[in-house]
């Protein structure tokens, strides 16, 4: 019985959302629709939990997997899709912070409310798909898929610019990954050249790619590399993000901070590092130049800002300029670290991006000046959103501190001086957030307006304690959930480092003594 | 019970207690509230007790782990960061003071806060405090010490901030933050090292690898770390150029400034260093850096001090000038001292601040020295306390400040790293220590009263309505703290004593108390500093001389102080006239906030905004933007070709035809 | 030279004339009777290579039913003279249609030289495992109708219902199409 | 030598010119129809011949298709011609340049 779930469980992952939807399309009423789209995300919670109580920790294997026959044989596309230690914690993630965020949906979506809950489900749909699939087209086809919803989702219920915004949004992303596609066009052939069948699985394309020239690798990962980093987004591909935080609703930041960005860096470490290792070399001193600039560059414009929303959206191109310039080390420190602070930057960042649509929601504006002084009117508000500070300036016992120290730790063994450079945004991440702050939480209460402000409901106060639970609990439970992801970044590491090609199985369950290995058919 | 759960409970009891007042006792009544808070601390220094004058004075090291914090594969090993906690005699004597003088606090503050709402707030941050400030000093690997260290940094930023309605309080807070991050990143950077040089971070482990062949190969390394130490030392403990936020600081409640910012938060640099003196004595460039740097605050900060009016302000500047000499002690190798000097620090300072404090709520809310004047008479009890603490912090024979700070000073002149230089800059320092405590001290307790009994409103947004303009003692709750600490100020210095004075009393015990009691910690600093250095090169002579020279001096500027200010406050005037300029400059503090705020935070800004505006609105949109207005240009043209007519369309159809049949068949 | 090949090049001939002479008509019923002979003869031409089921479609479908749906508007529309000017030829259109002519004529040369049909084989077609036919039931030669129902029904059956659709789609819409207008009309009016 | 489909193929070619020179050349819709008329016809004829050719059914097959999407189109074509001439009382097909850029 169990292995049978575990076969299907993907699969019901990726589509209950899916027929989630549907049945909210066709629901009468709002508010009902509201409650069905809660109890959908949370049903997908509950599933999700199998995956952390039958994996196997021990095991670098994709498990949960299956492959079925999809598109006519001589294509060589299937629908394969596994689980392993990098995609785990991030569909963790993904399915614990959607129901935060359709909760937070009640008050902040006032129209067409059918629409945007069957939009969000089916990019809670989109992105599980693309977080498990390991078919490059079906991950293109699930890539692409989480941009519609959200295309949508800031077009439709975004604020003044949200045209201008949606759009740059789009065609930034597109331009990616169309890219991206020509590389996976490009792999599909060598490796029919090289072995005289097509496929598009991403375990089998492993071996090509690893195997191809430097010279070609290197246009290769420059064309995946470019998608996952305007996704991410790394400096300078990320202005993007700000408008689009600015104009997306707040379901939609959340979820944009929250897991869409990580799709840019589980691509880099799920795609353009094993993939292409020498080239992956090659390129680590750029990555991480990049990143750390933008860890500078991102936080310096932060400070400057004076709506709350850019401030965040900053903050956040200069927290993944971490994981970048983590993961390019290429040690387990660095990896880990970089796994690691993409699940704190999607808790903390989405809950402060919640508590800015608390006070937008109920005084509509976003700038800084026109706040100050809510924690005497608002002392729960005031206490979360500086739990959030505190986890967004990686205060040791969040998690964000050990995300950024084994990141930092990790890039000081390559370079000390990136890391001594990288580490001053740990100074200026302090000071735009607790400029933040301070402008916002302390201070006198001036502002008349605030003076009528309430403290949060408790469906608000529910979201938020749940997420200020998680930043502590990142920060001291780090061992037991980083155990799920030890053995896959070894295996990346080793084979990163040796520039071999990165070698994996599909299991349907990790354990040995299972012999339940899914059979590679027609391979 | 056994001693690692006792070590445990020592570290949790204040978090449990944090929780308590935070979450569950919102609503409940101030007595509930401060009951908690001081039993959270003083439930712990029972326990601290136990265990220090058990097995810790015995040479034991307890060892407890709580759980596994981090655990990642590292270079064929393991880098393991257990949340270990471990008490040596060093972190023993920490325990005792933040225990002791943090149970005093808070019941001092019980009653100092007495007027304000929401008091749970308060109790919250500073058991929180304790807490943070316990796995500081319990913390057996740099992580967890770090997790105190930056976890004492944001408790101190909450209590600075703690009246947030005024913005400038919240700023102080913000302030100290901030440099404080900037000190964190060196600590970061020598945790980084340490992980590349050694593989742990554990200091027992550290300590085990660091042998003198990996010290010899790795010398410039050891100088990195010793320096990034230093840097997170001069965040934490406010020396130059970063003590810039402690003065601020003192925006936050009083009871705060004697624990947070006298006794103990901003003496964790003096424990690090401690810590790790293994380490830095590796390194002269690193020791002598440390050294001048504590000197040069200890005379710098005395300096401002001669100047300020606010009562507060002197004690603040007070601290960073103290904090020099136990900086300058410990980098001149006489560790022990830097330690007892922090520990006879911590009962006068906190001594002086709650003396201050009763002042200020006996005077509701004034901090200005010059309206003064006279309060000997209305609060005997704060005032002779307030006179031990400064004859202690002055140096006075016999109190305890006298033996640790001269013990400081002789090895400034004649430690390891030391040199007469040195001594030169912290005996002006003690100068000036002499002559701005006596001044304060007379101006607020002697002469006339210059009280002023008009009715002046004062908006600290803690406003209180019952005006009893009569000035009176505080109650016992605020009085017995002081008088403890005063006792404690008195004979606190004792475990220093020098060796010149032990010989003439008889004693031939060899080493004075605090030598004998650090001695396991500092073993392996000491023979390192002997192999490379030799024996310390000092003389019962030169002892002698530099305790009468400093005694001499600290008598004649406390005389000086007394003779220009017997007449009140104007009694400096004809000083501060004839050097004008110098005046201002040092009133203004030299202006170093000024000089950082232009040549720091501004270019800054600047560059913030240099980024946004030209980076990404000017460069990357622009690149962006213009892009398509090109193609958009490109393709105006071609869609002017676009006639609109369908059988023009169907020419080009046809050409292409026809030009398909010539390539293929002919 | 035999009759079917001789025949088969006069109704070719014929039909590639017809259609010359069917768009240079000035009327367009005209043009409309031209054109069905045209499609006659095709379905002529289509018997002579054994498409005998494809013939009578021609004739019945084509000739029959499309021409009079076309006959039918053209009835209706009831053009006066001045909507039926040829308009004017440029040059450009003169050389385009020197230059088809050209080429018409060159591949005329080689048609003889089996030019048209070279590679037949090497396209793979009947060779590769793909193929469709290889799967197909083939009937007798003179079976026609049987084998293309055969193909229809087996291996284009979704095509072919997608057909279906498209058929009704279409006519849906044009009874939507010329519908709307004269509803509005009928307002206007 | 010269076979039956071969030239039936290049007899769909010429039909084909000569249905393109009347879309081309004539400015009425109704004309322009009829000659894609000529231009179904001319493929109908090239996938009967390469019917023959490879002796495959496929090309009969397809060659119905085509006839239906022909009565398609004429039918959605001539509804569009009857609803074009009521509103602009013209089927000259220069008048109609919306599709211009």
């Amino acid at each position: 019985m169990v292995t049978l779930i575990s076969q299907w469980i993907l699969s019901l992952l990726i589509f209950f959302p899916l027929l989630g939807a549907v049945l909210v399309a066709f629901t009468k009423d709002a508010q009902k629709a509201r409650h069905l789209a809660v109890a959908v995300s949370v049903l997908e919670m509950i599933f999700s939990f199998h995956l952390i109580a039958h994996f196997n920790v021990d095991s670098s294997a994709m498990q949960f997997a299956q492959d079925l026959a999809w598109l006519p044989r001589g294509t060589g596309i299937r629908y394969t899709v596994g689980v392993d230690g990098l995609s785990l914690l991030l569909v963790m993630l993904t399915t614990i912070l959607c129901p935060l965020v359709f909760l937070s949906s009640y008050s902040s979506i006032g129209s067409n409310v059918k629409s945007f809950l069957a939009l969000f489900l089916v990019l809670e749909s989109a992105m599980i798909g693309a977080l498990v699939s390991l078919d490059l087209v079906l991950f293109y086809v699930f890539w692409e898929a989480m941009l519609i919803p959200m295309y949508f989702i800031i077009g439709v219920w975004g604020g003044k610019d949200r045209i201008y915004a949606t759009t740059k949004f789009f065609i930034y992303t597109v331009i990616g990954s169309l890219l991206m596609l020509v590389a996976f066009s490009y792999l599909y052939y060598a490796h029919y050249q090289a072995n005289g069948i097509f496929t598009t699985s991403l375990i089998e394309l492993y071996k090509t790619a690893a195997a191809l020239p430097a010279g070609v690798q290197m246009w290769l990962f420059a064309a995946t590399a470019l998608a996952f980093a305007i996704k991410v987004p790394l400096f300078p591909f990320h202005t993007w993000l700000p408008d689009a935080h600015v104009q997306a609703p707040t379901p939609g930041s959340v979820i944009l901070a929250g897991v869409l960005l990580k799709m840019g860096t589980y691509g880099l470490m799920r795609m353009s590092i094993p993939m292409f290792p020498q080239a992956a070399h090659d390129a680590a001193p750029f990555m991480i130049g990049l990143g750390v600039f933008g860890i500078v560059y991102g936080a310096l414009i932060a400070w400057r800002q004076t709506d709350i929303k850019k401030l965040v959206a900053y903050s956040s191109v200069s927290h993944l300029g971490f994981v970048v310039a983590g993961m390019f080390a290429f040690n387990e420190l660095g990896f880990t670290g970089a796994l690691y602070q993409m699940v704190n930057h999607g808790v903390s960042t989405g809950a402060l991006f919640l508590l800015i649509g608390v006070v937008y929601e109920r005084r509509h504006t976003r700038e800084m000046s026109e706040y100050g002084g809510l924690a005497k009117q608002m002392p729960w508000y005031a206490f979360f959103f500086v739990v959030a500070t505190m986890g967004s300036v990686a205060l040791p016992g969040t998690g964000g501190f050990i995300g950024e120290w084994m990141i930092l730790t990790g890039v000081f063994q390559v370079s000390p001086a990136m890391a001594a450079v990288a580490g001053t945004g740990v100074i200026l991440g302090a000071i735009y957030m607790l400029w933040l702050v301070l402008k916002v939480v302390w201070g006198p209460l001036n502002n008349d307006e605030n003076k009528k402000l309430t403290d949060c409901t408790p469906r608000e106060t529910f979201v938020l304690a749940t997420l200020s639970v998680f930043v502590f609990a990142t920060g001291f439970l780090s061992v037991p959930m980083l155990a799920h992801t030890e053995p896959t970044m070894k295996k990346l590491q080793q084979s990163v480092s040796k520039k071999e090609a990165y070698k994996t199985e599909l299991v349907i369950r990790g354990t040995s003594d299972e012999p339940m290995r899914v059979m590679m058919n027609g391979r | 019970m056994n001693y690692q759960a006792m070590l445990a409970a020592v570290l949790l009891i204040p978090l449990l207690g944090a929780l308590l007042n935070g979450f569950f006792l919102r609503r409940a009544p101030r007595l509930v509230t401060v009951t908690v808070g001081t039993l959270a601390i003083a439930v712990p220094f029972v326990l601290s007790c136990l265990l220090v004058f058990g097995p810790v004075s015995a040479g034991e090291v307890i060892r407890t782990e709580l759980f596994s914090w981090i655990s990642v594969p590292f270079n064929e090993g393991r880098l393991e960061v257990p949340f270990g906690l471990s008490v040596d005699r060093l972190s023993g004597i920490l325990l005792l003071i933040i225990t002791g003088v943090g149970s005093l606090i808070h019941l001092y503050a019980g009653e100092y806060m007495s007027h304000e709402e929401g008091v749970y707030r308060f109790f919250a941050y500073l058991n929180l405090f304790v807490f943070s400030m316990l796995s500081l000093v319990l913390g057996s690997n740099m992580v967890v010490t770090f997790l105190g260290w930056e976890g004492v940094g944001v408790c101190s930023y909450l209590l600075i901030g703690y009246w947030y309605s005024d913005e400038a309080n919240a700023r102080a807070g913000m302030k100290a933050f901030v440099a404080n991050r900037v000190g964190d990143l060196g600590f970061l950077l020598a945790m980084f090292m340490s992980v590349k040089l050694f593989g742990t971070l554990d200091y027992s482990r550290i300590a085990e690898a660091l042998t003198n062949e990996l010290a010899a190969a790795n010398a410039p390394l050891l100088t990195a770390i010793g320096l990034c130490l230093l840097l997170g030392v001069t965040g934490k403990s406010a020396q130059l150029p970063l003590y810039i936020w402690l003065p601020d600081a003192m925006a936050g409640p009083t009871p705060v400034s004697a624990l947070i910012h006298a006794a103990t938060m901003v003496t964790s640099g003096i424990y690090l260093m401690t810590r790790m003196s293994f380490l830095l004595v590796h390194s002269p460039a690193a020791m002598t850096t440390i050294a001048v740097i504590g000197a040069c605050t200890a005379l710098f900060a005395a300096t401002i001090g001669l100047v300020q009016n606010d009562i507060k302000k002197v004690l603040a500047y007070s601290t960073v000038s103290q904090l020099g000499f136990m900086v300058l002690g410990c980098g001149v190798g006489a560790f022990q001292f830097g330690v007892a000097h922090l520990m006879t620090h911590a009962f006068f300072k906190a001594l002086l601040f709650l003396g201050a404090g009763s002042v200020i709520h006996a005077m509701h809310h004034e901090q200005d020295i010059r309206k003064m004047g006279g309060l000997i008479k209305k609060m005997p009890i704060t005032g002779w306390t307030f006179v031990i603490g400064t004859l202690a912090i002055i140096g006075f024979p016999g109190l305890s400040g006298f033996f640790s700070k001269d013990e400081i000073l002789y090895y400034a002149w004649s430690g390891t790293f030391g040199h007469p230089l040195l001594w030169v800059l912290g005996a002006l320092a003690a100068a000036c220590t002499s002559f701005y405590m006596v001044r304060l001290t007379y101006l607020v307790f002697f002469g006339e009263s210059r009280v002023e009994h008009a009715h002046h409103h004062h908006d600290h947004g803690h406003g209180h309505d019952h005006h009893h303009h009569e000035i009176h003692e505080n109650p016992l709750a605020m009085t017995l703290p002081l008088m403890i600490l005063a006792v404690f100020s008195i004979i606190g210095g004792y475990v220093s004593m020098p060796h010149a004075i032990m010989h003439m009393l008889g004693i031939h015990a060899g080493e004075n108390l605090i030598t004998q009691w650090l001695a396991p910690v500092l073993e392996k600093a000491k023979v390192v500093m002997t192999a490379a250095h030799g024996e310390a090169h000092g003389s019962a002579a030169l002892e002698w001389g530099l305790m009468g020279t400093s005694t001499l001096v600290m008598l004649i500027m406390s005389g000086f102080a007394i003779a220009l200010y017997k007449a009140g406050p104007k009694g400096g005037e004809s000083i501060a006239k004839a050097v004008g300029g110098l005046y201002r400059l040092i009133l203004d503090k030299w202006r170093v906030d000024e000089l950082y705020q232009a040549v720091i935070i501004e270019p800054l800004k600047k560059v913030g905004d240099g980024f946004f505006k030209f980076g990404d609105r000017a460069l990357i949109e622009g690149i962006i933007n213009e892009g398509p207005r090109g193609i958009y240009l490109v393709t105006s043209v071609l869609s002017d070709i676009q006639s609109g007519l369908v059988r023009n369309y169907l020419k080009v159809v046809f050409v292409g035809i026809l030009a398909l049949c010539v390539w293929i068949f002919i | 030279m035999n009759l079917v090949m001789l025949s088969f090049i006069v109704m070719g001939v014929a039909a590639v004339l017809l259609s010359g002479v069917m768009i240079t008509r000035r009327w367009p019923v005209s043009a409309a009777m031209v054109l069905i002979s045209v499609m006659t003869l095709l379905a002529g031409m289509f018997g002579l290579l054994d498409a005998h089921f494809a013939a009578v479609s021609q004739i019945i479908v084509y000739a029959g039913a499309i021409m009079v749906v076309f006959v039918f508007v053209i009835m209706l529309l009831n053009l006066p003279p001045e909507e039926l000017r040829y308009g004017g030829v440029t040059v450009g259109e003169m050389i385009l249609s020197a230059a088809g002519v050209a080429v018409a004529l060159v591949l005329g040369t080689k048609v003889g030289q089996g030019y048209l049909s070279v590679g037949i084989e090497e396209l793979g077609i009947l060779k590769s495992e793909n193929s469709l036919a290889l799967h197909r039931p083939l009937f007798g030669p003179d079976q026609n109708v049987k084998n293309v129902a055969a193909t229809m029904f087996v291996e284009y059956l979704w095509a072919f219902e997608l057909i279906s659709f498209l058929i009704i789609a279409a006519m849906i819409g044009s009874v939507v199409i010329a519908k709307k207008r004269s509803a509005e009309n009928a307002n206007a009016a | 030598m010269l076979t039956l489909p071969e030239l039936g193929l290049y007899f769909s070619f010429l039909m084909f010119l000569v249905g393109l020179a009347g879309v081309m050349f004539r400015k009425n819709i109704l004309f322009m129809m009829l000659s894609v008329e000529i231009l179904l016809n001319a493929a109908n004829l090239a996938f009967v011949s390469a019917s023959r050719l490879t002796n495959t059914m496929d090309g009969q097959v397809v060659m119905f298709f085509v006839m239906a999407v022909a009565a398609c189109e004429a039918a959605v074509g001539l509804a569009l011609i009857i609803s074009l001439y009521r509103t602009k009382a013209s089927i000259e097909v220069d008048d109609l340049k919306a599709l211009r850029g």
